[in-house]
């Protein structure tokens, strides 16, 4: 719990961390960047309002058993996206073609355009979503039991 | 004593390392390239990515990206598991 | 089937077991042929250690690390040094990464 | 000596795994033994991805990119692999040394060692 | 069927992953540990039926490559090319020879585990942690790309370390699990230099295709070195063996198997490495002899250090190293004379039979002992044997498993133990008649202290402090059985193993050509 100017400016400032987070995470596959990086970046904005606030009014808002299931729930669909491709190979593009996210921009340097890729967008989405939840849990867990406290199971 | 013989040790393999790194490629023109040109020719028309680096990471190497994921989701569930309760909350079993 | 040999030995499991079976049998025969006259709970069934009894169950149970204690005995000056390395010191095991890291390439790059 | 001039990124990297190794073999302080191999990884994923640098190459994203040459793309991916790979070990790492000093009340690799022949 | 035969690779390590990701999303409480067991056990069954169509498959069909994201699974290389992009899994019959050895040990911990765990706090996540790490290790024992390897080493590194921690309310088993990621990290690390080097020399990463273009330059020998001794200390060869006591000692019963089954998947990436992707193009007698002495100190050690412990797992691990030395050993005869095929086919070839029978052995007798002394610690929590005595009188069915084993490790017939050491004594007198009479002087020791701590542990009087224990639970017994059995089938058959798993192994692992023309030969 810092003074309130530190409190004041975090709450200010972590929505534009959280906006720039999913910027990076959406333009995975246009720019640089995707679900790792952009997930840290949100997760740098989580760790920002731990150190403002009290570790302790996380636990009210984030429990272990939302960010479990936040994470299984990104793997899941990392997974499934694999999954998909099991008509031909694991992993093949399936989306290719396909309406959602199917163009196939022109050969060389060019503007991006955000419907291609395939299924490497909702990949970038479910990665951000895991790195997001597991690593805010790792970070509250070891935060709460410095504290000598243990989050809720 | 001990420090001593690790030193030696140590600068050996620390000499092994560099004079290793010396016969690596020139920097700056890495020989040969074929898959790295193959791939960023192709990567645009396959994947439909205009970031190689992302078609790579998600369409071409997708199974080590299902394992980095992996090791994250690993990584968590073990430090969850350290720093668990160690009271079962219902039912004391 | 069940035989494996390569020229040098012949192991078949089942001759094994057929031979054990056989020894078996000539134990029992060779234990009902014993002294008839034997009875529980007399003073026959009681020990004696050059005349005293025994001690109780519980003092004869030898414990484990009593058990080999001459080898230990004999092998003092091995196990010195064996137990010297073995320090449970996390820094030690690496130093002894690196040592077998520098030997093996060194040997190899002499091998060439 | 022109080779190193040339290859002076790699000898960079090599030289800072061997000054990582100093730190995992002479530091006893659990922590600066965590340090010490986030340093190693470090070099390794530097050697990595200076491998696929092109002289006056673009990077490997096609959007509104100046035509030419690009630097190699793999190394990147493996590098960025390498580094999540490297974040996960160390919270793992750091989650044990905090139950060390929990039952033993010292970091210390010696002090706080149960283990032992 | 035959989508499941065509997709059983990826399938086979994919599954696992699924079961993990769910096994944290069933609930917490009885309900949700009975669904939980009961969904473990279903996945798991049907991964045992998919590795036995495969092991099928690749028996009939020889090796099997799976290109990820490719159009068709056999497109190993882009139309025109010579260099494979994709990831790409390539099971030839070594590969499957581990994976059966993996899922055994697997069903066995899993079925043991299911009464061990009962009434402990974070099931769910040890069940994950244990999926985890099987389906690291069957990607360890199916993959053909070099980084994906390194990927899969973490994983079960990762996973082993969380598992082996479990028991985080004692101190000895946080430091247990510490040493085992440190030492498992660092040698990650350098498999990750050395895959640089060679990416930077070849520009690829696939195995077969470095085992292509190899040309054993100085770097070349670098990166061997650093992935020799990165393997070496993965699977506790001394004297880089010392972190395993501590390891194993710590991990709980369940746990134990499937770390010791990890090690030896390491010791799978060195043999590989060695001999699909070095063996073609040089002549391997140094780094055979390499691995034939760090063998012959891993037996001689290990069990002279096995022979003075009290604590009865640490002297089971301590076995563990000395018994992976006799594969080493058997396997570096076949590495050291693989240059010349006089002394290959006269008797090299039955050195790597011996040493790779030891494997699948060795994993069944050695994880039915960790289970037993696991059994008593459940009972009595001590490890000691110095505080134990007369435990036969209660637990009959544990002791039963604990002669059983200890006879096998023995290499006492009939059971199987005997069966691949009198293969390796044979063929290595051959080779050099002073290493095999160390391996039998070994086996002599092995029995003797396994003697020792039967003598102190289960027979004489029965001490007042043991006097209500109990036998273990069902489950527990059922999951030993399972191993009892296969050691049982093991010593009676062993012809039958060796003609049909273990030489396809041994064959796959010497004739490298047939590894690499699966995946180059495919010129279009």
């Amino acid at each position: 719990m810092l003074s309130k100017i530190v409190r004041t400016v975090a709450n200010q400032l972590i929505l534009f961390i959280l906006i720039f987070g999913l910027y990076v995470i959406a333009h995975g596959h246009l720019t640089p960047g995707g679900g790792f990086q952009g997930g840290a970046v949100v997760v740098s904005g989580v760790v920002m309002l731990m150190v403002a606030f009290s570790s302790q009014d996380f636990k009210k808002s984030l429990n272990e058993r939302l960010l479990t299931i936040m994470e299984s729930t990104g793997a899941l669909i990392f997974a499934a996206l694999g999954f998909g491709g099991l008509g031909t190979v694991f992993f093949y593009n399936f989306l290719v073609g396909s309406p959602i996210f199917g163009r196939i921009p022109p050969t060389g340097p060019g503007p991006g355009d955000f419907w291609t890729a395939g299924f490497i967008p909702l990949m970038n989405f479910a990665v951000g979503l895991k790195v997001i939840a597991g690593l805010s849990a790792v970070i509250l867990a070891i935060a709460l039991f410095a504290r000598g406290e243990e989050m809720e199971e | 004593m001990r420090r001593a013989i690790g030193l030696i040790l140590l600068l050996v393999l620390v000499a092994f390392l560099v004079s290793g790194m010396l016969l690596v490629h020139p920097f700056g023109n890495p020989s040969p390239t074929d898959m790295d040109d193959y791939i960023i020719e192709n990567a645009q028309n396959q994947t439909g990515s205009n970031s190689v680096v992302a078609s790579v990471v998600f369409d071409y190497r997708g199974l080590d990206t299902l394992g980095e994921a992996t090791i994250l989701f690993t990584a968590v569930t073990g430090v969850l598991l350290l720093l668990r309760t160690q009271k079962r909350k219902e039912d004391g079993s | 089937m069940s035989v494996v040999g390569y020229g040098y030995a012949v192991w078949a499991p089942l001759i094994w077991i057929v031979t054990l079976v056989v020894i078996g049998v000539m134990v029992l025969i060779w234990r009902s042929r014993g002294q008839k006259s034997y009875k529980k709970g007399t003073a026959q069934t009681d020990i004696f250690l050059s005349g005293a009894r025994v001690p109780p169950e519980e003092q004869r149970h030898v414990k484990s690390e009593n058990i080999y204690w001459g080898f230990f005995e004999s092998l003092k000056e091995l196990y010195g040094a064996m137990m010297k390395p073995h320090t449970g010191i996390v820094n030690d095991y690496l130093l002894w990464l690196v040592a077998i890291l520098a030997i093996t390439i060194l040997i190899l790059v002499l091998a060439g | 000596m022109e080779n190193i001039a040339h290859n002076f990124p790699f000898v960079a990297s090599a030289l800072l795994m061997g000054v990582a190794f100093y730190i995992i073999l002479f530091k006893k302080n659990l922590i600066k033994l965590i340090m010490g191999i986030g340093m190693l990884s470090s070099g390794v994923n530097l050697f990595i991805v200076a491998l696929g640098y092109r002289t006056g190459g673009n990077v490997p994203i096609y959007t509104d990119v100046p035509e030419g040459l690009m630097v190699l793309s793999v190394p990147q991916a493996l590098t960025l692999t390498s580094i999540v790979i490297n974040v996960a070990v160390l919270a793992l790492m750091l989650t044990m040394v905090i139950h060390t000093y929990r039952h033993t009340g010292d970091i210390d690799s010696e002090k706080s060692r149960k283990l032992k022949g | 069927m035959d989508f499941l035969v065509t997709h059983a690779p990826i399938l086979i390590v994919a599954l696992p992953l699924v079961a993990a990701f769910v096994i944290p999303l069933i609930g917490i409480g009885r309900a949700g540990d009975r669904g939980r067991n009961i969904f473990s056990l279903v996945i798991l069954g049907l991964i045992v039926f998919l590795v036995a169509i495969l092991a099928e498959n690749v028996h009939a069909v020889g090796i099997r490559v799976y290109t990820f994201g490719a159009t068709a699974p056999e497109l190993a290389l882009p139309h025109g090319y010579m260099v494979p992009v994709r990831i790409i899994f390539e099971v030839d019959s070594m590969s499957i020879f581990m994976g059966i050895i993996v899922t055994t040990v697997a069903l066995a911990a899993l079925i043991y585990s299911l009464h061990f765990m009962k009434g402990q706090t974070g099931q769910a996540r040890f069940y994950s942690l244990m999926f985890l790490l099987y389906a690291a290790m069957m990607g360890l024992a199916f993959t053909g790309d070099m980084f994906n390897l390194f990927v899969f080493l973490e994983i079960a590194s990762i996973a082993g370390a969380g598992l082996a921690a479990y028991r985080t309310n004692m101190a000895d088993a946080v430091e247990g699990g510490f040493k085992y990621i440190v030492i498992s990290a660092i040698s990650a690390l350098l498999v990750l230099f050395a895959i640089g080097i060679l990416y930077a020399q070849y520009n690829v990463l696939n195995i077969a295709a470095l085992a292509y273009y190899m040309q054993y330059t100085p770097l070349d020998m670098l990166a061997l070195g650093l992935l020799a001794g990165a393997f070496v200390i993965k699977l506790a060869g001394a004297p880089l063996h010392m972190w395993a006591p501590d390891t194993y000692t710590v991990a709980p019963a369940g746990s134990t198997p499937m770390i010791l089954a990890a090690s030896y998947m390491s010791m799978y990436a060195l043999y590989r490495v060695t001999f699909t992707m070095y063996g073609g193009q040089i002549d391997t007698t140094a780094i055979g002899w390499i691995v034939i002495i760090v063998g012959v100190l891993s037996m001689f050690i290990g069990v002279m250090m096995a022979v003075h412990q009290t604590d009865i797992k640490r002297m089971m691990a301590y076995h563990a190293i000395s018994q992976g030395g006799y594969m080493l050993l058997g396997v570096g005869v076949g590495l050291a004379v693989l240059a010349d095929p006089v002394a290959l086919a006269n008797y090299g070839r039955d050195a790597m039979n011996g040493g790779i029978f030891h494997i699948i052995n060795h994993v069944f007798y050695k994880s039915l002992l960790f289970m037993t002394a696991e059994a008593i610690f459940f009972r009595i929590g001590t490890r000691d044997t110095n505080k134990m005595g007369g435990l036969a009188r209660n637990m009959k069915w544990t002791t039963a498993f604990y002669v059983i084993g200890a006879l096998a490790i023995s290499g006492i017939p009939p059971f199987n133990g005997f069966a691949s050491k009198l293969l390796i004594y044979e063929t290595v007198l051959k080779f050099s008649p002073v290493l095999s009479v160390i391996a039998m002087f070994v086996s002599l020791v092995t029995l003797a202290s396994f003697a020792k701590v039967f003598y102190a542990a289960f027979t004489g009087p029965e001490l007042p402090a043991f006097r209500e224990v109990r036998e273990v639970p069902k489950s527990m017994i059922i999951g030993m059985s399972i191993l009892a059995a296969c050691i049982i089938f093991l010593g009676l058959f062993p012809g039958l193993v060796v003609d049909n798993i273990v030489a396809p192994a041994t064959d796959a692992l010497i004739n490298h050509t047939a590894y690499v023309n699966a995946v180059m030969g495919a010129v279009p």
